[in-house]
């Protein structure tokens, strides 16, 4: 097996690149979220993304706030109670980003029917309302019929519509920890990531932790992500910053809403992004960014017992670097 | 004993909800008045998240999302999206829901995507909208799927609308029959909890008429913050108020507060 | 929550009738089968019975045998290295048994389809071929246009197939550990018991272990069987004898073969089920049955390193006899 | 060195798998070729089971299934069919697969379902066959879903036909561009290994012809044991026999010797 441990920055240049189709798992708008790569998307300049996700993040965010996002299908954009993304929103707004809105059963279906390499996903949801009705693609039909057309069951000649199926260039898949062969375990709903891992052409997982293998030898029924289908594993902890992360940390109540306010004017985006997102390099500029009060705070949550089992498993940061530069060679 | 408006609506809400169901909750509000409802008097009540998050009760205060921390902490099962929203919601299987609006219409066509000057319906073109929302997020998956659900919304004229300007969620569609024709697995939404009142669908027409109102207000203002000629119960109910029983269980679920602090 | 533990025979008696669409799960030809459930439903004398499973396993093997399935809708109907199930073949080529092919995958995606409500499934394998073609339900078609359907993309305009939905009455779905309530944890493949336990209108679970709830919540992503959709618990150790349970034991090398080769004629099936399947009531006769040192020797299995994480939270059967009884009332 | 058929046969079948492939097995015979070519010349073969059992390898001989304790000892991921089948097979993400044959004809498809008298193509209907064997399991899957596959088969007349009773799994059906034109994603059987040799499809009619045999054979045997009037590859080849370090792995994998048992 081969070791895919890969910096942020590589990762970022290898597998992403201008007007690519990007899912950025999980996309949840509170959760795990691979938002510390979409940082580095940003940092390295990527644009007219067409992001395919069910959920909002600070990461879609923050990456629609510097206008990078040229196209989204979405079921929920916001940032629950944390409030509408106001990036995001600013850029649909502005007619900057367009914006084809699904609902989230939709987007689940859809990596399914991607997963599938299906030429189309039934469709019970999204249809006679104004999800089948707009299209961002084709402003000017309506109702639009193109978007979810009609597919006619064989077995009663009912009529349902048809979903296209989603096959992204790039997920880049936040997860709790990962071994260096890309087999993976997710603490907390997997939303769609089991899915998006196999619709997508290539994989890139943002670990919290690194694990031995280990850990997946005794766990084989929680790695629902494995090896065969990933390409680069990104070891990086508090990657779903200022997201929470089960079993890790919680959300970081305060930056989440500082972070949301900022993205509301492109003057006040520019100025997050020096002081928070072009500020460091390392992962340790990224913590000491962050804040050691701030890692404790979040540090405890109610959730640190789902860790427990696989704390033996993990793989200290000297040894992991170890691993990174022996595979450099 | 002294409540808000919002804890009042809690309740109302909550008190729709029967033991046992199999129930999906969203974020925010509907979350707390649906865990009000387990606590008070459905002990059994079958609750999840759109993520997959089972058996779970929200541990240090209101839940920031459906997949928070807060509501991951003593869960017996995580899976996933295709399960919670098409294994148990579109399939058909859940019973109850309840989910929020910014806009709501007659039918209870309910709209969480935008607000345009001109709706999509009227200028025959989709355009960027004058405001973003956040679109459906599950809710759409609810109102086909759903056995029936309940819609909290803002009473206000420029909310409770002839027509909203984005149906995200299909309540009722054109009324009548129409919902039926489309062959949604789902009943449709059985009531509307407003800050006024509880409105409910009419059998036949499924025109949504006021049914019962807060004791703060009056029928007149109710039809006055409604955005069409609104129908009146012929034996329509002041909904009576909290006890101090629910009142309680009510704020053990809402720890931090966050229906005291919105009034 | 509702305390859902059963006896076997209680189950059987509420869950299943003549004519009832079954499905047993895992129905792995080797590995985790509720067997036990299905000699409990030959016991009892079920009969016309409506199979559908991906795979065949011992007990549909022995169902078939006795007579007691009209129908079958299977993926593989073998016993995998064990050899061709003597008992179903006999009823399949005897008439007695309709049989109607499909595919592995296909079986497992109507599952899924039937967890979704669907209509039906696009189908991209068992068309072109005489998995579409033939048809035991209008065995006068050749070719057969209406087991698998045409269903044109919408997108495209190209044809595919579609495949039927699968909505059983019931499935008695083996698993290695659940709790009271009926949240369960499976080691080793799921196969396609998670969308069996969403498509089937009742579901029972035949578990080898009992565990306190309190194992669900260290461990919320192995939980895959929720308590929502489980009508009843049946506790039965070694339920999936002679095939193996991941975890617990191996399969009975010597009982495979010698169970295969009595279901070749009805007068041994007989003679096996005087012997194996009637004379047994509580787990103690079943258990004296396979005998001590059996148990022994399969238990010894090299897959007994999984189970060591949750081995703390068993609960024994001198607890399990109180709550079974305390439910009773 | 001496060696069985079945080894030799293993081998051979073995040596058509590379590096790096990500591959799907089916039990028996098919799963000792795949894990002798990881262990042989292949370590970073990607093989998993129909069940979704990835990352291992066979602990304490032959499984006597792709779902036995033997395969699940030291795996490091254990999902699912859909996955397995689903999204790694029929979405034409599988590299490569071995599959087994009762029958199999000249364009590759392959019989595992049953035996009739009369097969339905020729009686006109479906009625019970004379024989049952399994059906197609996995193997119809595999066979329009991996990049390619090979079929392994005992070469005897009444196995290697013009027509199989029953496709179950789809080679190139009539030959020439049919199995193009039915749109599968996959590209079909790239090799037929049998008890006498290798046979391989023709690029334009698809017909399986003879592309080497077994040392221990002649080209007049193996045409007399086929069911169809077999064509012979200009440079056709002897097979080369298994070095010793290929039946030391084979070995190493095949633990408790079921291909030595079985001639």
């Amino acid at each position: 097996m081969q070791n895919k441990l890969m910096s942020i920055q590589e990762a970022v240049t290898t597998y992403t690149w201008d007007g690519m189709t990007y899912c950025n798992g999980a996309a949840l708008p509170v959760g795990s979220c691979s938002i510390a790569f979409g940082k580095e998307m940003v940092k390295q300049g990527r644009k007219d993304l067409n992001v395919i996700c069910h959920c909002g993040s600070q990461q879609i965010n923050l990456l629609a706030a510097v206008g990078a996002v040229k196209r989204i299908e979405v079921g929920f954009s916001g940032l629950e109670v944390y409030g509408f993304a106001a990036g995001l929103n600013r850029a649909v707004v502005s007619g900057k980003t367009l914006i084809e809105d699904y609902s989230n059963g939709a987007m689940a279906l859809r990596f399914f029917g991607g997963a599938m390499n299906w030429p189309f996903v039934p469709a019970t949801v999204c249809i006679h309302n104004d999800q089948q009705w707009c299209s961002a693609d084709h402003p000017d039909e309506y109702p639009c019929t193109r978007k979810i057309p009609e597919v006619t069951d064989p077995f009663t000649g009912k009529k349902y519509g048809a979903f296209r199926t989603i096959r992204p260039d790039v997920a880049a898949i936040h997860v709790t920890m990962a071994d260096i062969y890309g087999n993976a375990i997710m603490l907390g709903t997997e939303w769609n990531r089991f899915e998006m891992s196999r619709a997508s052409d290539k994989v890139v997982l943002v670990a919290d932790q690194i694990v031995h293998t280990d850990c997946m030898r005794q766990y084989p029924n929680l790695v629902r992500i494995i090896s065969e289908v990933v390409d680069a594993v990104v070891y990086w902890p508090y990657a779903a910053w200022p997201q929470s992360s089960p079993g890790l940390y919680d959300s970081d109540e305060d930056h989440m809403f500082y972070m949301n306010k900022m993205m509301k004017t492109e003057a006040d985006t520019k100025e997050f992004c020096d002081q928070w997102v072009n500020s460091w390099n390392s992962h340790e500029e990224y913590m000491a960014l962050i804040g050691k009060e701030k890692i404790e705070k979040i540090s405890q949550t109610g959730t640190a017992f789902l860790m427990d089992p696989y704390r033996k498993w993990l793989r200290t940061d000297a040894n992991i670097r170890e691993l990174q530069d022996r595979k450099k060679g | 004993m002294e409540y808000t408006k919002q804890e009042f609506m809690a309740v109302t809400t909550g008190r729709e909800i029967k033991d046992s169901e199999l129930i999906i909750f969203g974020v925010g509000l509907p979350m707390l008045a649906g865990y009000f409802a387990k606590l008070n008097h459905a002990p059994n009540l079958r609750a999840f998240t759109e993520g997959g998050i089972y058996g779970s009760t929200p541990v240090g205060g209101l839940p920031w999302g459906i997949e928070c921390n807060r509501i991951s902490t003593n869960a017996t099962s995580f899976t996933n999206a295709i399960d919670a929203l098409g294994f148990l919601v579109l399939s058909g299987r859940a019973d109850n829901a309840v989910i929020g609006a910014a806009q709501v219409d007659k039918y209870g066509n309910v709209n969480t995507t935008g607000i345009w000057d001109e709706p999509p319906w009227k200028a025959g073109k989709y355009l960027a909208p004058r405001v973003r929302l956040n679109g459906s997020g599950g809710a759409s998956d609810i109102s086909v799927g759903c056995k029936h659900y309940l819609i909290m919304a803002s009473h206000e004229k420029r909310r409770f609308m002839e027509k909203v300007d984005y149906i995200s969620s299909a309540g009722y569609l054109d009324g009548g029959d129409r919902r039926e024709r489309c062959g949604f697995v789902g009943g449709g939404p059985s009531a509307i909890i407003s800050t006024l009142g509880i409105l409910r669908p009419d059998p036949q027409t499924k025109e949504f008429y006021l049914d019962a109102y807060f004791p703060f207000t009056t029928i007149d203002k109710v039809k006055e913050n409604t955005g069409w000629n609104l129908k009146v119960s012929q034996d329509v109910k002041i909904v009576p108020e909290p006890t101090a029983e629910e009142l309680k269980n009510l704020r053990t679920v809402d720890t931090t507060g966050f229906l005291r602090k919105n009034g």
